[in-house]
């Protein structure tokens, strides 16, 4: 327990480590502005990565939420533009599209038994490619139709400056984290990704525990797709596109492992932010694309080398001393 | 007057790929008795209670418990009806906590919510109530295996239940842990539980059970009244021949071989600490002590595969690498301790696995010769009698004691000066562990010497020609000549010096 | 009993080959004429051509558990070094050979790179190559300068990707060569056997001498090789350098590892299921377009075939493992599939 | 309610602003900074709009120049948007994802006092100026010369850019609706190339395999052309093919000079890039206040038709 904690400061440290060399080398980072509009970019992302931390706890993952992000959108903007349905109407739609999207996942993998990889990868296809075929047209021809209904817009506003979307991503983290750490299921969650074989043995329904980690994911998409509709004011077809891969990174980055078990919401806060206040910074220097894409890689190399030394280190530490109060506790047994 | 019967598993099959591993298997348990079921390593024992406890559906038969007939479809089935068990094979989540596990399945919760305190106060009790030494916090990964084999016993234990079965529970615990295990076991007999113990170390057996059941081929071979029988005919039913018995206490003697291996003042920090001994050719070096003295990082030190902090490693007069494939290649071997995670790779073929270490034999310029590995492959199957004899079934598919044998078929076609081996029998049959153990004594007699490391006394006693004792990260004595018993090893194990050897 | 195995392994052998004759099928019902014909396989090939290449050297990292996502990345700067290193040399043959050398030299350096990353700081390949992949495209900009640079001749370069033998595409004799390099190494070699050993159990396998570090390190730069052998050919395909060439390839060419049957957990998988993964995904693209069904819809079938097509594999394989017979079809499968975890 | 959307944020902030606006800046004196966000870069024609900006900006000693990366994705371009106004950069060249979803964006610029000046696309508000390809006429250019090309009759094919990109509909609607026109030409199928050379190919081989007789291709644009033209060279079949592309980059022109191609819509697009950062110098200078426009300006480029017989007039220096 004590150990985790020391990461989170670690991780916490790296983070500040950022904010500091960003603020202190560029006048615009520690604007007002910038920082709630830095809070806003990472909650999209933000959002859907409470959903896949689940999966990726249970040792899955999903490439398809940038598509059912699309997806749901997409519908959502037909409604708006062929219908004369209350936003509220709308926004209940969306989340129902993305909780059933993500069921879908779900039922893919735990009854056919498609490996998430695969399974997440057609569905990916699958509702990009739907979100294509439903774009609006006019005479045969994309049209993508600006959004002007208030009720939608007003979800990509702000309070006094800050936006609705971050608001709610904090609602959903702190959710998300309640889940996981205080109920059944994120117990349930941890087991089968550290060993789906002895969760089985304990009795746990992991196909269940699969299920519903994936529809969580799938409800978390449908909450993105509001927002970022709410946000750019319009849906395209490709609408989300690469989503699935800023979120899987920015959990990755927060101490999920891909062999499951590990991690938490938090962390994948934290990683959301990391990934977030990098791309904000550097777009601050002026610098040429070349040089922004190779600081950017060489930020997140520097970091993930870091994180694993010093853990490493705090391992061997932790080791040692538990070896040593073994001796003082006498240790015979 | 017949007892009344808890338990009754009529005419159970099974089968896995097309091959029927329980062909008809008949068991009964009566209330309040502890039965012991028999068999070698493979005869279904495993399967059985898996079965029993819903982790796999049956191809045929009845179970009948407590008068009725019942479907178990799943693990949660049978822990309604009251069946708590201990896997063979662990069922722990190394990332959650002792408390976590011990609840896993069973939470107490309150509108979905954990009732946490509640959780961890009810392990408290339960681990005091039954004397275990284990923080209840600590997370499951960062336990010795030990540990982990008594968090796995408190959660069988933490359910109320009428059956609890237990598959190997001693395979990984030291004879002090055992001795309270049986103690466990006692007291629950007496409370009224019925327990179903699965062992291969028959003095367990014969000291807990009342009835025992003997598996051979998939079949129920015979139940017996524990005063109805005597070892060697357990055995007899087991393996279906009589097993040529050997004296339980060896006589040691110290070898005026040269010394081919030897240790000067040997240290790592926190582990073990100016260890020094000689081996000689063609000897068997027993090494005994408990758990966690720092036995198998000697071992895993020597071999190369961990770094040491001062002292010497001499082969044959010169310094020894620390790295394992220049030990290798100067002919050391090494039997790992955690079978599974170290010995072999469980997807990949018995053939495959033993070409691991013989890539000098069966590849040129790094190109493999097929012929050559499959005739390696065959030779190891026929020459350790590994069941099923097809060197291209994946080693994760065996036996544990297949396992094993593919483990030592990675050496045997080597040319040794030097075999390490840790724990080579645990969760091993008889049977088995007897030709195991010829297998080790012919290597001695081949001139290999042999470093056996070991916490079942009698394998120890057996074996070794001379035994070194470890303590705490020290040589503690050494027994080089005389007769000696258990007593004498466990002693000075516990630290005990007045008797003299 | 040995015999039994066998057999089993057998369906099991075929399953694969069995849906590809499935589709195949269809389509030539769909499209009699056309489909089965020499043209039209030589048209499917070259659509994979590119991609198959990557995945002939991309599979070596997954089956030690890893995943390389900048292999995109590394054929458009190998790409790039090609264009540059000819047209400095003015268009000779110097200048394409030694190109290629610098290309591929770059291909194996940057795998290499990875290699160590990743086998000494025990860090996830994912994020290690997902940031990789932004440098070295990064890299690939700076050497373009973000311009086209065209580069149609010499002709021994515009070969490479655009000529022909014997009225063969010479990029599909690349691929074959290249997938039977692969095929050797993986099942013929030391190395094969090593690196299905060290993703299957990378401790057991250091504990048999197996040099684990030193076995990623190779992987990362094979992975690195065919990418760089594959921007080379995209490069001569397309006569230009490009900094965002081959972008997304990555995706492709998981696609056709993950659909073939490779776990990214590592340890299992096989390159010809990972070709049977490309040819299906190539021949559903091509079958799609010889239907003359709009690209719109391409995505949702594409989808919907894969899904078919690997369950219909899972299926069989639960099938011949025995576990899906008796009373509930579904729980013995699912049981299996728990094992096989 | 307390919620305010974007939009109000921003009418807000410039009901205040609009008679003030954003200082006037001596470009020749004053630091200015001028960003430009085209849709993806690496790409031929990016590549040379930002050459010809540059140029164009060369005089100006104080003049800072700085692309950024758009990824071909509208979220990104909003983000980067949303940075340059927080920037308080100058002037925005941007080359918009979509039309519809970069508006707000392009508003909150407009109103922050910054003049965006979009390239191709629109944005679906009003805003500084637009410099503009053609794209339907484009399309239309096209059919018309392949037509001819064919004598009034043949079987054409089209390999379309990714599905759904605004530019590939809008040309090939342009051809669709001028190809109708000319009874005795059949358009026979339609299938996504990606915008790729590669992909291109592919999609050439498959409709080669499929039609024995194929007498026009149209591709969304020049890189496309290129794969198509060497698939059906390839195949033996590239003579009297009339494979048109659209945009007019250089190897396009080195194709349709070695007969390869049978012709582009070439853009000068140097000059559209020049013409973006002149638009832009003059509105920095300026006291104009571009954020309450009721309309846009536009800026057509002139589309010009190149064959081989008219592609010596693109001299070296224009070619890109
Ligand atoms: N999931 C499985 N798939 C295929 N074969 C299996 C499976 N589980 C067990 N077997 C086979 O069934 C047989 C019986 O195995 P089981 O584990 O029940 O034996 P056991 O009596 O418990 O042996 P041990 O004493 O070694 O634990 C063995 O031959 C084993 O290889
Ligand atoms: N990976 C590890 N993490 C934490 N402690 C460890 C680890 N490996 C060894 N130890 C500790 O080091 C000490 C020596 O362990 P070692 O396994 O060498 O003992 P051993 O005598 O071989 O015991 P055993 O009979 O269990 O094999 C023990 O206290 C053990 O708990
Ligand atoms: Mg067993
Ligand atoms: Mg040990």
């Amino acid at each position: 327990m004590r150990q985790e904690k020391i990461r989170r400061l670690v991780s916490i440290a790296l983070l500040l480590v950022l904010v500091i060399v960003f603020g202190t080398t560029s006048e615009y980072f520690f604007t007002t502005t910038n920082i709630l509009t830095l809070l806003r970019e990472c909650s999209v992302v933000g959002i859907i990565s409470v959903g896949v931390s689940f999966i990726i706890i249970t040792a899955g993952i999903d490439l398809s939420t940038g598509a059912i992000v699309g997806f749901t959108a997409m519908i959502c903007a037909n409604l708006l533009y062929y219908t004369n349905m209350p936003a509220q109407m709308i926004i209940v739609i969306a989340l129902l599209i993305g909780t059933l999207a993500g069921y879908l996942n779900g039922i893919l993998v735990t009854k056919l038994r498609l490996p998430d990889f695969i399974a997440t990868l057609s569905t990916q296809f699958l509702f990009r490619g739907l979100a294509l075929i439903c774009a609006i047209r006019t005479s045969g021809v994309i049209t993508n139709k600006v959004i002007d209904n208030r009720g939608i817009l007003v979800m990509g506003g702000s309070i006094s400056g800050l936006y609705l979307v971050t608001i709610v991503f904090i609602i959903v983290a702190v959710l998300g984290q309640i889940i996981l750490k205080k109920t059944q299921l994120g117990v349930y969650t941890y087991a089968t990704g550290a060993n789906r074989k002895s969760a089985e043995l304990s009795g746990i329904d992991t196909d269940k525990v699969k299920r519903s980690v994936f529809t969580i994911t799938g409800f978390c998409c449908g909450i993105a797709a509001i927002f970022l509709m709410a946000k750019l004011g319009s849906v395209t077809p490709d609408t989300g596109t690469g989503l699935e891969f800023e979120v899987i990174a920015a959990v990755v980055v927060g101490g999920c492992a891909f062999s499951g078990g590990r991690g938490d919401i938090f962390g994948s806060v934290i990683g959301a932010l990391f990934m977030a206040i990098l791309s904000n910074g550097i777009l601050k220097y002026n610098l040429p694309t070349a040089t922004q894409l190779i600081v950017k890689g060489s930020v997140i190399v520097i970091m993930v080398v870091f994180d694993s030394l010093y853990n490493g280190y705090m391992e061997k530490k932790i080791r040692e001393k538990s070896k040593e109060l073994e001796e003082l506790s006498g240790g015979e047994a | 007057m017949e007892a009344e019967k808890l338990l009754v598993m009529q005419n159970i099959q099974k089968s896995f790929n097309d091959v029927q591993v329980l062909k008809s298997v008949d068991l009964d348990i009566n209330v309040g008795e502890v039965h012991a079921l028999m068999g070698e390593n493979g005869a279904g024992k495993s399967t059985l209670i898996k079965i029993l406890t819903g982790v796999y559906p049956k191809d045929g038969g009845k179970i009948i418990y407590l008068g009725k007939e019942r479907e178990i479809n799943s693990r949660k089935d049978a822990a309604n009806l009251g069946i708590g068990v201990i896997y063979q094979d662990f069922s722990l989540i190394p990332t959650l906590s002792v408390v976590q596990n011990i609840m896993l399945g069973k939470e107490k919760n309150k509108f979905g919510f954990l009732e946490s305190k509640k959780m961890e106060q009810h392990v408290i009790n339960l681990i005091k109530e039954y004397g275990f030494d284990i923080n209840p916090h600590a997370i499951v990964e960062t336990l010795s295996i030990a540990k982990r084999q008594t968090v796995e016993i408190l959660k069988a234990l933490c359910e109320e239940s009428s059956l609890i079965i237990m598959d190997e529970p001693t395979a990984s615990l030291s004879a002090k842990e055992s001795e309270s295990l049986f103690e466990i076991i006692n007291r629950l007999r007496d409370k009224g539980v019925s327990i179903l113990y699965i062992s291969h170390r028959l003095e367990e057996v014969f000291r807990l059970a009342d009835r025992l059941t003997v598996l051979r081929d998939g079949r129920k071979e015979a139940v017996v009244e524990k005063g109805e029988i005597n070892p060697p005919d357990v055995i007899r039913l087991m393996i279906g021949k009589q097993l040529s018995e050997a004296t339980a206490s060896n006589a040691l003697k110290k070898s005026t071989n040269e010394v081919v291996l030897k240790l000067e003042n040997l240290c790592k920090k926190g582990l073990f600490n100016n260890v020094s001994f000689e081996v000689h050719k063609g000897e068997i070096l027993g090494i005994g002590g408990l758990v966690g003295a720092g036995r198998t990082e000697v071992l895993r030190c020597i071999y190369g595969a961990d770094p040491y902090d001062s002292g010497n490693i001499v082969f044959e007069g010169e310094p020894l690498p620390n790295v394992v494939n220049k030990t290798i290649q100067k002919g050391f071997g090494l039997i790992p301790e955690d079978r599974r995670n170290q010995g072999f790779v469980p997807l990949l073929s018995i053939e495959k696995n033993i070409v691991l270490t013989n890539f000098d034999k069966t590849s040129k310029n790094g190109v493999m010769n097929a012929k050559k590995e499959k005739k390696l492959g065959q030779e190891a199957v026929k020459d350790l009698d590994i069941r099923p004899n097809n060197p291209l079934i994946p080693v994760g598919n065996l036996s544990g004691g297949n396992q094993q044998k593919a483990v030592l078929g990675k050496w045997l076609c080597r040319d040794l000066k030097v075999l390490l081996i840790d724990e080579p029998t645990a969760g091993i049959d008889i049977g088995a562990k007897d030709e195991i153990y010829k297998i080790i004594e012919n290597l001695a007699k081949d001139g290999v010497a042999v470093i056996l490391v070991s916490s079942d006394l009698q394998e120890l006693l057996r074996v070794s020609t001379r035994i070194v004792v470890m303590r705490k990260g020290k040589v503690f004595k050494e027994f080089a000549s005389g007769r000696i018993t258990q007593e004498d090893i466990l002693m000075a194990a516990s630290g005990i010096q007045e008797k003299e050897a | 009993m040995v015999k039994r195995e066998n057999k089993k392994k057998l369906n099991a052998n075929f399953q694969k080959p069995l849906i590809l004759l499935i589709v195949i099928i269809i389509l030539t019902i769909l499209q009699p004429s056309v489909f089965l014909t020499i043209d039209n396989f030589k048209g499917i090939m070259l659509s994979i051509s590119i991609y198959g290449i990557m995945v002939c050297g991309t599979i070596f990292p997954i089956l030690l558990g890893g995943i390389d996502l900048s292999v995109g990345a590394t054929a458009a700067v190998s790409g790039a070094c090609v264009v540059l290193t000819i047209i400095r040399f003015n268009y000779s043959t110097t200048g394409v050979i030694l190109g290629i050398l610098v290309g591929l030299a770059v291909g194996v350096g940057t795998g290499v790179i990875h290699g160590m990353i990743v086998a000494n700081f025990k860090v996830p390949a994912f994020l290690i190559t997902l940031a990789t992949q932004n440098i070295i495209y990064g890299i690939a900009q700076l050497l373009t300068n973000n311009q086209v640079i065209s580069c149609m001749k010499p002709k021994l370069f515009t070969f490479l990707g655009g000529g022909r033998l014997l009225g063969v595409p010479f990029s599909i004799y690349i691929l074959i060569i290249i997938v039977i390099t692969s095929y050797f190494v993986l099942n013929h070699t030391r190395l094969g056997r090593n690196i299905y050993a060290v993703g299957g159990n990378s401790e057991a396998s250091d504990l048999s001498g197996i040099n684990s570090k030193k076995i990623q390190l190779i992987a990362y730069a094979i992975s690195g090789f065919t990418a760089a052998l594959a921007g080379i050919v995209l490069a001569s395909m397309n006569q230009q350098a490009i900094a965002k060439a081959a972008q997304g390839y990555e995706n492709d060419v998981l696609t056709a590892i993950v659909v073939g049957g490779t776990s990214l957990m590592g340890g299992e998988g096989s390159l010809l299921g990972a070709v049977w993964g490309a040819l299906l995904v190539g021949m559903i693209g091509n079958g799609l377009r010889l239907m003359g069904i709009p690209s719109t819809y391409h995505g949702v079938v594409k989808g919907i075939v894969i899904i078919i097509a690997v369950s219909a594999d899972a299926y069989t394989r639960y099938k011949n493992s025995g576990l899906s017979k008796g009373k509930s079809t579904k729980r013995f499968a699912r049981r299996a599939n728990v094992e096989n975890n | 309610s307390s919620v305010k959307t974007d939009d109000e944020v921003s009418k807000k902030t410039s009901s205040t602003s609009q008679e003030v606006k954003a200082e006037v800046k001596n470009p020749y004196k004053d630091e200015v900074k001028i960003a430009f966000v085209p849709n993806v870069i690496g790409d031929s024609v990016a590549a040379a709009w930002s050459t010809g900006m540059k140029d164009e900006l060369a005089v100006y000693d104080n003049v800072t120049f700085q692309t950024f990366d758009g990824k071909a994705s509208a979220e990104t371009q909003t983000q980067i948007m949303a940075d340059l106004v927080n920037q308080k950069y100058d002037a925005i060249v941007l080359q918009s994802a979509d039309s519809a979803a970069l508006a707000t964006s392009v508003k909150q610029a407009e109103a922050a006092g910054i003049p965006v000046i979009t390239l191709n696309l629109d944005a679906d508000t009003p805003h500084a100026g637009l410099i503009a390809m053609v794209d339907y006429e484009a399309g239309k250019l096209v059919a018309k010369n392949m037509a001819e090309g064919m004598n009034k009759t043949g079987k054409v094919v089209i390999i379309q850019a990714t599905a759904g990109a605004t530019r590939g509909e809008n040309l090939e609607a342009g051809f669709r609706d001028e190809m109708a026109n000319y009874q005795d030409v059949e358009i026979l199928d339609a299938q996504s190339g990606e915008w790729l050379t590669e992909k291109a190919n592919v999609v050439m081989n498959d409709f080669l395999t499929k039609y024995k007789q194929i007498d026009g291709v149209f591709c969304h644009n020049d890189a496309m052309a290129e794969g198509a033209s060497q698939a059906a060279e390839a195949a033996g079949r590239l003579d009297g093919m009339q494979i048109w592309g659209a945009d007019g980059e250089a190897k396009a022109l080195e194709y349709i000079e070695q007969g390869k191609m049978a012709g582009t819509i070439y853009t000068n697009c140097f000059d559209q890039g020049a013409t973006a950062a002149r638009l832009a110098m003059y509105l920095i200078g300026s006291e104009t206040v571009t954020s309450s426009y009721t309309s846009t300006p536009i800026v057509k480029m002139a589309p010009i038709v190149v064959t081989p017989e008219t592609v010596g007039s693109i001299g070296e220096n224009i070619r890109w």
